[in-house]
């Protein structure tokens, strides 16, 4: 039995296996996995949550079409296609349903030409309703966007201040809020707009902004004064946190003074939820103009924003349901995609959850 | 297609009632949102008025006729007699009240409540939007100026009422169907909230207020105490509160509700289809215009005109721009709601002396300031043109000028004053007019425009009674209504009106004189004009200042458009817009 | 038939960066009245093994194979009705950080007579006597009062206290305890291991004691099992181990505590890092560490030598020294083992 | 309840006083700022009886004495008249409204609550099945769509195209969809919230603890992770509850229902002073108390939550 | 260097007089409580020695370490190093060179956005110790060489290395400033057995090489001999024994060091399993409801009524052995 099992041994164990194995043997065992960043990781994490990928290409698709399809487009948001100076207004072109054709455009089809389809109809006025929808869409990612750069800015700067010292700031901070829940906001929009229209409307006389109108820019404002309460507390939330790992005190041991560590330290890792939480907030302006608008109180006509397209259709809403579903499904587009874009960012980025 | 499908569903939707069981003693009807207030003397509202002369009796009331015409009959009051004519001018009637009469509560009408009633409506105390209304009776300016208690009004007794104006009027009998001059009783008023609560109304007419459920619905039962509580044929109606059109129409179109008073404007093309006996256009004495503020500068820099030439060529500009306007498109495709395209001021259906429309002699007689009709168009904007190339630099290949300066069209918030705008400024844009628009809520924008903080508004007007002058004396100097800011401001001593009354028998002759030294003037002559021919005549001189000036540009005459279901018969509405459902019957 | 047997136990995590292989084939048995020491570093898989004996996995983890008996039935696989009836009843499990271990919202009654109703026909107010007399039993004063404080109002000792409580509140044949005093003080751990200590002897329950600290091993336990990167590498009694260990793991271990005998000295580290349980290696997981690593350990992991009655260790070296010292038994265990493996992948 | 507790609350009330004075006072001047006045209509009223209403309702003396006037009665309850709906006193409209309004909100909030959390539960506890995904997604499209639109939808469903509904919210039938219009916001955010709040809760070590306990299934869930998962969502409840009650414009004005929401916006329209001082004093204290009650509450779930 | 190997290596390198560190406890509104985390301690250090600092979790070891290096300004008490009273904030900015910190927590210790090489460098950035990136660059390398890390670490995030490399990277950030002091607080306490030697060696190897003076804080008492010359043991923000590390160990004097050395696992059966452990009953108390008198008596089987009133002071009753019992002489007699 033992000769068998030697003879065995001979046949399998060559001794040379249990000769030592050098360091390079055994560091070539261990290869360090590639450097990843935890941007890298993020994006990575990012890049797997299909949900949040299909959102982001449907809000990338929404906004490159909001900017690039009325450069070419054939009609314009505010003409009223059965204008024709000295003549009677050509009221076919009035209330064309999807993909219908006026009388002087049948004809001139009839007569061998072409004529761009009216995609999404007219509405009452006579105006191309897909461009409307797709310059409303513009003016809402547009609100959206800057009402939250607004709160961003206020927010960081109010909320890594108060948090990194703390204290009666703290105290402070929540009276203002519960005080800025209770404001009537309406109020502050209907007094902001007849401020700023006095204010405002000679500064502003011939730039574009003029065409979006005092209420719109009180919009923002309003963003400004009300809606930074919420992004601040995220940032001093995070900030009073951070502020007790203990990197934070080994900066302070090495003698950093405040200012470097919420530069270098508390802000840095507090971004992603800075991100995450300002892309949330698009939606959150967005409704506030549609509400707005549902109140009258949104843009300047004949400009639309999908708050105004909306909140004008629902007076013809029997007759021209479209007209209130197709803004409808492009707010919600939005919304919806940022939301879900918004939760893969925290999924990916939010150090808290991933652990 | 979609349409006719709309039609179709809603149709069998209410022609199915089964599903809301109709009960014919029952109707319920919707005309606005709650009231501010249903005290006959601070009621303003037209939905308010609707709901008192259901719940008041006043002296006179409108009936319709058999040929479906309105007539103003006795009601309180046994007859409607004329006026005695006195020495100095003034005029006074005495009104016998019917026996038997009583409130609610059960006591007796008497005189004294009339007599009381509107000595408290002029009074400055209670400061009643329509204390106004009172006007024209001998002493309210003392009584609106807080000098005196009363009025020339008197009870002799339970029964009569004696009651001087300050001159003949011919819209008198009208006033008394009017709620200001409806009666309260004393120690009901006392308690200043008695009208806001079913249990505390006193009323004396066809019905009583048996629920005020606030912002929900007012039902009103009929008054077995009112004196022709025998031909009141509907037992009870509960008026619904909504200012929500597109909730009206699901109600009316569900059958719940069988009369509303307003429509969403963009369904009214596919409703006309689907029930054109349900939809109604009934006229309404108002006019739908746009204001300019007359001190605002819109020549081109650099005209080097001043003073008279200066305010002519704005005249003679903004009447250009008046005419680039297409009423009829925004009539038919914007209003949709049967509005009549206006050429004039005063609005259609007020009667002149010879019982013609005022309008049909406007101008002169030519029925008119401008051709308003769709062949006038190309003539109209040719014309405009002219003028405007007379001031402003005229691209001739675009068809545009370049140097007008740009202008802001105010405009309160409401889906049909933005389609309108829109249209202005896309007619203005066309020939390179660039006008911005501007909505603002309602309040800041009433403010904003009486302040004359604006270069050209949106505006509207409704007449209270049947007499021309209430479109007229709204634009003297001194009146809360003179949005237009004429002989204000800078216009103050612009000296560019002239004013001949010599063939009216006046002594009157004004040649380049102010605002104030003419249109002010013509006014007070208006007011105090005792023979109806002459008072008519200038009138109508007035309306052709204002139209001279070019700052207002009538757009079109108002209309009331309603619903009713064809099971309800027996309704009729009065041209101020008050709606009568007393008589109703459901089939 | 021992208590509790384990073969061949392969747990994975299904995570977005891969399988993460945290148990590798773990085989033990655990009889009556036994104490088996679990030491071995950070992430080398001791609480996984003991989660999947309880099968409370976090939902990502999973038994990818293997067997675990108790009493002779078998656990994997055995569903949820099966295992509400083992956990907290049959085996009982105190975890490492008293301080989260306890909900916060639910006072310390309510928490211990939860497991005692759950698992004994007992009503609230039996449930209550059981739960107070568990306290007493370990040594927490004014039991009454501390049923009706909540979990923030204990300390990290009496908390530890409580959580055994809790634990042996059924009388459980086996208790797992996965670091229990880590999170302590000294003289606070050495009153819950004398603690625990007395209560087996009492009850005369099996315990497997997790712990990284040789120390409390050696104070402990009767057996024990050193784990590397998920797989045992040595196992035997705590003599055998302590005095005579033969995985070069356990021998560097055994080196680089600190002790009165090498006291000034320098110690001797094992030196490199950790594995990196995503990136394994072929070999022997612990050979790019080894001083002494041949080159088969880098191509062939080693499979457990019973060294003697008492002892295992999964280590080339013993192979190596068994050749040298001519112990060919112990040799073609060795091989034997190896080749089953082999074949067996192939037949995969 | 214990002395400490009570001072606490005392503490707080006197806090909630002090902001709620802070909101009328801002309120106060930022209304008088705002162009226009409660006495302006389209037909203009003499200046007479301008200044006579003024003087009526004392608008003609100083803005501070105003509102020193005003304060001293708001300390004794008097909100005063409306100025608006002439007769009728702010405290009855506010009841009113307030009636209608509360029993909406607070059904639909109840609603939105139980339903929310237990989809969030059923969601965090299938956590990435398809049920997960589709509650996610379906209540992700709720709070995406502004609820005028919402509203406007509902209408047009179950009152035109079919009669389920009466359009009216003056009948008790006519506040289904009112409810529900009202209640799918928050319901979807209380999903959500409760979610990944549960998520969170589910990988504490005190639920592995339960585990090992032999609890199991929906056993853990309500009765060990639930109460510790219901924080977050209590913090965004009491709020929440304030502004639901307090009525929503867009729901009352889309359905008729006459609620407080309606007649806070028409106040401000309309520049009903005494109206709208009314109604923001009732928000704001809501809002307080609501407040001071999801902290109470808060206390209540998590005994360590030491309420200073 | 020169000036570090210039001191007669007895007179001491720091100097601790009664620190106090009090916390003010919010209490409610306005309200506050003074916690006392360190109550009065003296000791002093030498150079080049290691002094072991030990107690149960809230002792007050931390907070003593950090009052030192003036990262908390002490309520009381003096610090002086080098003979000179640290005091204004120049004093302190200087002293920052020489003092620094080691941490507990490799994980927490590390900026995860920052790089290594940034980490290292951050206090050569504070104090502008470099006239070039190149010169920048070059000292980091080297300091990543000194603690066996290599350079291709440099570009790599925290949280791609393993705990030990990590703690690594945090002796390499406090040996940036050359210092001269570390306060070394539990830095192998998060650390596997198997890595806490190697991290342990290179404490030692550097101090020989730098002449590095430490103040050991850790809980594991086998790691505390091992590293120290000396051991401190505290007891709710008190001191009560100072001697050297093998006295300690072999003859512990106070009933606080008795029980703690008694109840040290020993990794080795037969002497874990023939050990008496002295185990104390009672809690320990809230640092801030401290007892009166002795702060042990609560725990100290010895205890007597004296212990209850009075608080014992800190003496040297043998040469090198400070111990503040009452009874310190006949229990140990
Ligand atoms: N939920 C999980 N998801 C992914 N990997 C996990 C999970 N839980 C544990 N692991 C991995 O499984 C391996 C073994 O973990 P385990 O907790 O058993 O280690 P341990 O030996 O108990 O270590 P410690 O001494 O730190 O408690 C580790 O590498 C760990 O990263
Ligand atoms: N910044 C602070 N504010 C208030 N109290 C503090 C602060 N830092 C520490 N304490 C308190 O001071 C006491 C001593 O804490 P310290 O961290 O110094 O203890 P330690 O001995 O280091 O404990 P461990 O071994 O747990 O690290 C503790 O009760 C702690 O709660
Ligand atoms: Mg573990
Ligand atoms: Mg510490």
């Amino acid at each position: 039995m033992d000769n068998t099992n030697v003879k065995r041994l001979s046949l399998q164990v060559n001794l040379d296996d249990f000769i030592p194995a050098t360091e390079e043997e055994k560091e070539y065992m261990v290869t360090m996995r590639p450097s990843t960043t935890f941007f890298q990781d993020g994006v990575a994490r990012l890049r797997k949550n299909k949900v949040a990928m299909v959102s982001m290409i449907i809000i990338l698709l929404i906004t490159l079409m909001a900017i690039f399809i009325p450069m070419f487009w054939p009609y314009k948001y505010e003409t009223m296609l059965g204008m024709q100076p000295g003549k009677p207004m050509d009221a076919s072109f009035n209330n064309l349903r999807p993909m219908e054709y006026s009388t002087s455009e049948q004809a001139l089809i009839e007569s061998g030409e072409k004529v761009f389809p009216h995609l999404f109809g007219t509405d009452s006025q006579g105006r191309d309703y897909f461009i409307r929808v797709v310059y409303g869409t513009r003016i809402s990612l547009a609100v959206g966007f800057f009402a939250s750069i607004i709160v961003l800015v206020i927010g960081i700067v109010v909320g890594s201040i108060s948090g990194y010292f703390g204290g009666v700031v703290d105290i402070i901070i929540m009276r203002i809020v519960d005080v800025i829940y209770s404001l009537p906001d309406m109020l502050m929009v209907i007094l902001l707009a007849a401020v700023l229209r006095q204010r405002l409307a000679p500064a502003i006389e011939g730039t574009p902004l003029a065409a979006i109108g005092s209420n719109i820019i009180s919009l923002f404002v309003i963003f400004a004064l009300l809606y930074w309460v919420g992004m601040s507390r995220l940032v001093r939330g995070q900030i009073l946190s951070l502020r007790e790992q203990e990197y934070v005190l080994a900066a302070q041991t090495a003698g950093a003074k405040g200012s470097r560590i919420i530069r270098k330290h508390l802000i840095p890792n507090c971004i992603s939820v800075i991100v995450i939480s300002t892309a949330l907030q698009i939606p959150s302006a967005i409704f506030t103009e549609s509400y707005l608008s549902f109140l009258g109180l949104g843009v300047n006509a004949p400009m639309p924003s999908l708050g105004s397209l909306a909140s004008d259709a629902l007076n013809g809403l029997s007759s021209y349901p479209y007209r209130l579903v197709i803004p409808a499904i492009v707010i919600s587009l939005i919304v919806l995609s940022l939301n879900l874009f918004g939760d893969g960012l925290r999924d990916a980025f939010d150090p808290k959850l991933n652990s | 297609g979609d349409s006719a499908k709309t039609g179709g569903d809603t149709a069998t939707g209410s022609s199915e009632p089964a599903e809301t069981t109709v009960d014919a003693n029952v109707l319920n009807v919707s005309i606005a949102s709650e009231p501010a207030s249903l005290d006959p003397a601070l009621n303003s509202a037209v939905d308010g008025a609707t709901m008192l002369v259901h719940l008041f009796s006043g002296l006179a009331k409108f009936e319709q006729k058999a040929d479906g015409s309105l007539e103003l009959v006795p009601d309180a009051a046994t007859e409607l007699p004329e006026g005695v004519v006195n020495e100095d001018g003034t005029v006074t009637y005495t009104y016998t009240l019917r026996d038997g009469m009583k409130w609610s509560d059960g006591e007796p009408v008497t005189a004294n409540d009339f007599v009381f009633a509107w000595n408290r409506a002029a009074s400055d105390d209670l400061a009643a939007d329509y204390g106004y209304m009172f006007e024209v009776v001998d002493g309210y300016d003392e009584v609106a100026g807080g000098e005196a208690d009363s009025m020339n009004i008197e009870a002799t007794d339970d029964k009569t009422i004696v009651v001087t104006l300050k001159n003949s009027i011919t819209y008198w009998n009208e006033l008394l169907a009017f709620p200001a001059y409806f009666p309260v009783r004393e120690d009901v008023v006392a308690n200043e909230s008695w009208a806001t609560d079913p249990s505390t109304y006193v009323c004396n007419g066809a019905y009583t207020m048996s629920d005020w459920s606030h912002n929900s619905v007012i039902t009103l039962k009929k008054n077995d105490n009112y004196f022709d509580a025998d031909s009141i044929t509907m037992p009870e109606i509960n008026f619904y509160l909504s200012d929500d059109a597109n909730n009206m129409l699901t109600n009316f179109e569900n059958g719940s509700w069988q009369m509303i008073d307003d429509v969403p404007t963009n369904e009214i093309a596919a409703l006309k289809e689907a029930y054109p006996d349900e939809f109604v256009v009934a006229g309404q004495l108002g006019t739908y215009y746009v204001c300019w503020n007359i001190n605002e500068d819109i020549l081109p820099e650099g005209s080097g005109l001043s003073g008279k030439e200066a305010e002519d060529a704005r005249a003679e500009i903004r009447n250009a721009i008046s005419l680039l306007f297409d009423r009829n498109y925004i009539v038919d495709e914007i209003g949709q709601a049967g509005q009549v395209p206006a050429a004039s001021f005063v609005a259609m259906g007020l009667t002149d002396a010879d019982g013609k429309e005022f309008r049909e002699n406007a101008n002169g007689g030519k029925g008119g300031y401008y051709a308003v009709d769709t062949a006038s168009l190309q003539s109209n904007f040719d014309a405009a043109i002219e003028v405007l190339k007379k001031y402003y630099d005229y691209d001739e290949a675009s068809g545009q000028f370049t140097n007008f300066p740009s202008m802001t069209y105010l405009y309160n918030t409401s889906e049909g004053h933005k389609a309108i705008g829109e249209y202005l400024q896309s007619a203005l844009a066309a020939v390179g007019i660039n006008m911005q628009l501007e909505n603002q809520e309602w309040n800041t924008f009433l403010e904003t425009r009486k302040a004359g903080d604006y270069s050209i508004a949106r505006n509207g007007w409704l007449a209270d009674y049947n007499d021309p002058i209430c479109f007229l004396d709204m634009w003297t100097t001194a009146s809360g209504n003179n949005d237009v800011q004429f002989g204000k401001g800078a216009h103050q001593n612009v000296a560019a009106y002239s004013l001949d009354l010599t063939d009216l028998g006046y002594d009157t002759k004004v040649t380049d004189g102010t605002w104030a030294e003419t249109y002010d003037v013509l006014i007070s002559d208006i007011k105090t004009c005792t023979d109806t021919k002459t008072r008519y005549a200038l009138m109508h001189k007035a309306e052709d200042l204002l139209m001279q000036t070019g700052a207002i540009c009538p757009l079109y005459f108002y209309t009331d458009i309603y619903m009713i279901d064809s099971s309800v018969k027996g309704f009729f509405s009065n041209p101020l817009g008050y709606k009568y459902f007393m008589y109703c019957t459901i089939e | 038939m021992a208590l509790l047997e384990v073969k061949d136990l392969h747990t994975s995590f299904f995570t977005d960066a891969g399988e993460v292989k945290a148990v590798n084939g773990v085989s033990f048995d655990l009889d009556y009245g036994k104490v088996l020491g679990i030491v071995g570093e950070s992430g080398s898989g001791k609480s996984v093994t003991a989660y999947s004996v309880m099968q409370i996995l976090a939902p990502t983890g999973k038994i990818v194979s293997g067997s675990i008996k108790y009493d002779g039935q078998e656990l994997v696989g055995a569903g949820e009705k099966v295992m509400k009836d083992i956990r907290g009843n049959k085996i009982s499990i105190i975890f490492q950080d008293p301080m989260t271990s306890l909900n916060p919202t639910y006072t310390i009654g309510r928490q211990l007579m939860e497991a005692i109703m759950l698992h004994t026909d007992r009503n609230r107010e039996e449930a209550r006597a059981r739960a107070i007399e568990m306290l007493t039993l370990v040594n927490v004063n004014e039991p009454e009062k501390r049923m009706h404080q909540y979990p923030y109002e204990f300390s990290g000792g009496m908390r530890q206290r409580v959580m055994i409580a809790m634990a042996l509140a059924c009388e459980p044949d086996i208790l797992i305890a996965d670091e229990p005093t880590t999170a302590l003080d000294v003289t606070i751990q050495a009153g819950i291991l004398e603690l625990m200590k007395d209560i087996q002897k009492k009850m005369g329950m099996a315990i497997i004691m997790i712990t990284h600290d040789l120390g409390v091993v050696a104070q402990m336990c009767d057996e024990v099992i050193v784990m590397y990167a998920g797989s045992i590498c040595e196992q035997g009694t705590e003599e055998e181990i302590f005095y005579n260990p033969r995985h070069e793991y356990t021998k560097g271990l055994m080196r680089s505590i600190p002790t009165a005998d090498n006291n000034g000295e320098r110690l001797q580290p094992i030196t490199g890092t950790p594995i990196d349980l995503l990136n394994m290696p072929v070999g022997c997981p612990f050979a790019p560490r080894c001083d002494n690593a041949m080159k088969i350990c880098l191509n062939k992991k080693c499979e457990r030598i019973q060294i003697n009655d008492y002892h295992q260790a999964a280590c080339w070296m013993t192979v190596k020294e068994a050749a040298e010292s001519g112990k060919v038994d112990q040799l073609c265990a060795a091989m034997s083992e190896t080749e089953r493996e082999e074949r067996g992948q192939k037949h995969e | 309840m214990n002395p400490k507790t009570l001072k606490y609350i005392l503490k707080r009330l006197v806090l909630g006083v002090f902001t709620v004075w802070v909101v009328i006072t801002l309120t106060f001047f930022i209304m008088h700022a705002v162009p226009g006045g409660p006495f302006l209509s389209e037909k203009a009223v003499s200046p007479a009886a301008q200044a006579a209403m003024e003087a009526k309702y004392g608008l003609d003396k100083p803005l501070m004495t105003q509102y020193v006037t005003y304060l001293t009665d708001v300390v004794q309850f008097r909100f005063g008249p409306s100025l608006k709906q002439r007769g009728r006193m702010v405290i009855d409209i506010i009841t009113d409204g307030l009636h209608v309004s509360a029993k909406l909100g607070i059904i639909a909030a109840f609603l939105a609550l139980v339903i929310g959390v237990v989809l969030g539960s059923v969601a965090a506890l299938r956590r990435n099945t398809v049920l997960d995904r589709i509650i996610m997604i379906i209540t992700t499209a709720f709070v995406s769509m502004p609820s005028f639109i919402m509203g406007s939808l509902l209408l047009v469903a179950f009152t035109i195209r079919v009669h389920w509904f009466p359009a009216n919210g003056a009948s008790a039938g006519g506040l289904v969809l009112p409810i529900i219009t009202l209640m799918l916001y928050p319901m979807s955010y209380i999903t959500r919230l409760t979610r990944s709040s549960m998520l969170d809760v589910l990988g504490q070590d005190y639920i592995r603890t339960a585990k090992a306990k032999g609890v199991t299934g929906w056993k853990i869930i309500f009765g060990h992770a639930l109460k510790n998962a219901l924080i977050p969502v209590i913090t965004y409840f009491g709020p929440m509850l304030a502004y639901i009650v307090t009525g929503s414009l867009v729901v009352e004005q889309i359905f008729a229902v006459p609620g407080i929401g309606r007649a806070f916006v028409q106040s401000i329209i309309n520049r009903d002073y005494m109206l709208i001082m009314g109604t923001t004093i009732v928000l704001a204290t809501l809002i307080v108390i609501m407040n001071l009650v999801s902290d109470i509450l808060y206390k209540i779930v998590d005994p360590r939550i030491n309420l200073e | 260097m020169s000036d570090l190997t210039q001191n007669a290596s007895n007179t001491p390198l720091l100097e601790v007089k009664h620190l106090k560190q009090y916390f003010d406890i919010n209490m409610g509104f306005f309200q506050t409580k003074p916690l006392k985390a360190v109550d009065d301690i003296s000791f002093s250090i030498r150079e080049g020695e290691t002094l072991g600092l030990v107690g149960e979790s809230g002792c007050g070891k931390t907070t003593a370490g950090r009052s030192i290096l003036h990262l908390y300004k002490p309520t009381a008490g003096e610090i002086i190093y080098r003979g000179k009273k640290i005091e204004t904030k120049a004093d302190i900015k200087e002293f920052r060179k020489k003092a620094t910190m080691v941490f507990q927590d490799p994980y927490s210790s590390l900026d995860p956005r920052m790089t290594v090489a940034d980490i290292i460098g951050e206090p050569l950035d504070i104090h502008h110790m470099y006239s070039s990136q190149e010169e920048r660059r070059e000292r980091i390398l080297t300091l990543m060489e000194h603690v066996g890390l290599n350079s291709e670490h440099a570009a790599r995030y925290a949280h791609e290395f393993s705990g030990g490399q990590r703690q690594r990277v945090g002796i390499a950030r406090a040996l940036a400033v050359r210092p001269d002091f570390i306060v070394c607080d539990e830095p192998v306490s998060a650390l596997d057995v198997s890595i806490q030697a190697q991290v342990i060696n290179m404490f030692d190897e550097l101090q020989e090489k730098m002449n590095l003076t430490y103040l050991f804080i850790a809980h594991d008492l086998l790691v505390v001999r091992h590293i120290s010359d000396r051991i401190a043991v505290m007891y709710l923000g008190h001191m009560v024994e100072l001697a050297d590390a093998d006295a300690i160990y072999e003859r512990p004097l106070h009933p606080y060091t008795k029980a703690l050395i008694s109840a040290v696992p020993v990794p080795d059966p037969k002497v874990a399993k023939a050990n008496k452990r002295i185990t104390l009953t009672g809690e320990i108390p809230s640092p801030l409801n401290t007892p009166s008198g002795c702060p042990f008596h609560t725990r100290c089987p010895y205890a007597t009524d004296v212990c209850k009133q009075e608080i014992p002071a800190f003496e040297e009753i043998e040469t090198g052995r400070f111990v503040a019992c009452h009874r310190a002489k006949e229990i140990n007699s």
